[in-house]
């Protein structure tokens, strides 16, 4: 079974179609799949909404979507760093659907862990409750959140295997593995893609029977807010 | 008179304890991290790690590591990483000993509103829900008064609420104050500042 | 004259397609393993493994290397291990194409008993319940008719079920039968058998 | 904050309470912490509830607890190999409640994320559903399981560092996450208890933050079922 494609456009190929439902990994500019978003722009796809805990920046992540309208609509926790987001919401161009980010994180993995519905704390008494079920445990409301089940799941991992164990650096892991489980389909960008059995099978965060095709590529990792300790401080 | 933003955050940081998890917020609770002293803590950054340095030394910044404001940071010899499934569950099991926070708006009874103004540009809530709902202890650290000299203490919120009933205690440039039955209860004056200047300042019912 | 238990594990085995993640019940769907051939075939073992391997030689047995049947395994170069709720997340949001394992009872209308007899010991589930709610497709393989010469192929399961109308494909000693709308299709019959015989041996509808 | 006790015993000091709710980790007698099962035996606690997915065997695992008869409740997937068990279990000594050993998994999980309810398929239709709160997504049931949150676990690992931080061997690893997290309290067993800083931060299991109090000590590891190739197949 060839999980590996040359690139993110043959790796995407037949996956596409207007309207469809991705769920995206990454946290800010961090560990978002970069490839895959440029090769989307590229097809044309449009009306996408996309699960992805942030919008990118006007020209870097799904922001680059955002000035080619492709995006109908965003459920996110936070869009603060995109203009032309804010210019797409309030002339009504885009929807947004506000989640906290950890019920939203919650969300894709209870998708992707076959669980439709889950009570949380979370948003109790706030707009988020609003038209929502509530239970009661030992007096306390909790309100019911749905799993997302996702059409395309596109990550980023630092390193995969060929059958597609992947293993994620540092911060960049975020997003990407609850967003790889709810998919239909997942295709997986990375770094380096290693022979299988050079990947310690203990530390595996992505097993490969979530992922479907993997490329390698290029990434520019672009930083949000460099922020930094003068050298005399060391 | 009154305390500054760093008298705030170090006042605080005398809320930690040894041995504590605990998960600052943007603005003033993140200065907090400068006044811990040898007090064993563990900083969390929702977006996946336990554990969290300080900024980098120039020119070692890595793409692959910030924190929840996207902004550079080092890891520690005790540093785990996970994903933001994980992190969130460990917020909502409560295994955070206490959020330190900014607000917009705080009432007597613990409603919180940090995260939107209507009419205004809305970025989102990002962690804040979460965090309000799932850790042990809220305290919030933010100025008394908004710009406009009017009590951010009020008796109701009239901002869309972060969570209701959440916030434990309240640090403020003029002081301490717990939410307790009935309101608001006066637990330190800051230097400076009278109890009664507290009192005129503050909206919300102070019980004794 | 039919089908022996190799001969049920190498028919089962041809239900499986390059790539494909499979989950084994104990017994005769534990064979299957060994008529895979060429084809790639990752093994999910539902205590946290991916790409279980054979058994290990004499000597080399891990304590901390078994499988679901609490046997001594081996690792493969593709392996990954993960916690239990990991494996049952994937198994309950239907990653896995396909779990191959043995009944007691299966009905007309999919229905399946495999896990437990009243009045008799009861050891409990297991996965059993989890799996054939969760995975893609399930096949049972079975003896056709139980010790006492009664088909174990019914109208109606006698016995408490491990999951509602989940049954996909059934391959018994006689052939192979799908669940479909109103009974049961055959698809094949075993070498040395007919199918009057076939039918004769079965309690549940067959419809063609 | 020093959580490295020197001996069960100690680490489980103050911790024991009769009629507790435990949970333990650990799948079948592999990767299941004797050490603290010995303890408990030790100190006598009576009335005790598991929720562990397996009870052990007559004279290892969970096993010795039922033998001294302190154990009032099983909450497991399956408990097949104890004689003993099924005597008390037969006569009316021992409740038992099964769960689906997924759910259970799941129901431990979600105890330790603050989830006190979430909606499975698995059971529907069987006595399992029998009780439960029923919904429907796209016209499937689904039932209503619910977290489960213990006053103590106990779990074993491999290798820890000093704030907890703990990594686990192959399939060993089993219940013992989720066990680890639903507790109120964590104590943690390990084979061998490293310097902090010595774990790569990428490849943590358990974060110490869900750990309270670590032992090291030598392990029997017994193996249930020893399954071999002859030597010349090699």
């Amino acid at each position: 079974m060839q999980k590996v494609f040359a690139n993110a456009t043959e790796a995407l190929d037949g996956l596409l179609e207007d309207g469809m439902l991705i769920a995206a990994g990454g946290f800010g500019l961090c560990g978002i799949p970069e490839l895959l978003l440029d090769a989307i722009k590229a097809a044309g796809t449009k009306d996408l909404t996309f699960a992805s805990n942030n919008a990118g920046v006007d020209d870097f992540g799904i922001g680059i979507l955002l000035q080619t309208k492709q995006v109908k609509k965003m459920m996110s926790s936070y869009v603060g760093e995109n203009a032309e987001f804010m210019r797409q919401y309030l002339s009504g161009e885009l929807e947004l659907e506000f989640n906290p980010q950890g019920t939203l994180a919650e969300r894709m993995r209870a998708g992707g862990a076959g669980i439709p519905g889950f009570y949380t704390q979370t948003g109790v008494g706030t707009v988020i409750a609003e038209g929502k079920d509530v239970k009661s445990w030992n007096g306390k409301d909790y309100i019911l959140e749905e799993g997302i089940f996702a059409d395309l799941s596109i990550v980023k991992a630092w390193k995969a295997d060929e059958t597609g164990n992947a293993i994620f650096r540092k911060t960049a892991r975020n997003f990407n593995v609850p967003a790889a489980k709810c998919g239909k389909v997942c295709v997986l960008e990375v770094e380096e893609i290693v022979p299988t059995g050079s990947l310690d099978p203990d530390a595996i965060h992505l097993p490969g029977i979530y992922v479907n095709r993997i490329i390698q590529g290029d990434h520019e990792k672009r930083i949000e807010q460099r922020t930094t300790r003068p050298r005399e401080e060391a | 008179m009154a305390w500054d933003r760093n008298q705030m955050a170090a006042r605080a940081a005398q809320e930690l304890e040894d041995g504590m998890y605990v998960n600052l917020g943007i603005g003033i609770p993140t200065l907090v991290a400068n006044y811990v002293g040898d007090k064993d803590i563990t900083l969390q950054s929702e977006n996946g790690m336990l554990g969290m340095g300080p900024f980098p030394i120039e020119g070692d910044e890595d793409a692959d590591l910030i924190n929840a404001g996207k902004q550079t940071i080092t890891e520690l010899d005790r540093t785990a990483y996970f994903d933001s499934a994980e992190s969130f569950a460990m917020i909502r099991g409560g295994k955070i000993a206490a959020a330190i926070l900014g607000a917009m708006e705080v009432a007597e009874n613990g409603d919180l509103a940090n995260w939107m103004i209507p009419g205004k540009l809305v970025k989102g809530m990002g962690g804040a829900m979460d965090l309000v709902a799932g850790v042990g202890r809220v305290i919030v650290v933010m100025d008394h008064a908004n710009k406009h000299g009017e009590s951010k203490l009020l008796k109701e919120c009239t901002l869309p609420l972060t969570g209701k009933g959440v916030v434990d205690r309240i640090i403020t440039n003029f002081g301490v104050l717990d939410v307790v039955e009935g309101g608001l209860k006066i637990v330190e004056v800051a230097d400076g500042v009278t109890e009664d200047e507290l009192r005129a300042a503050t909206e919300a019912t102070i019980v004794n």
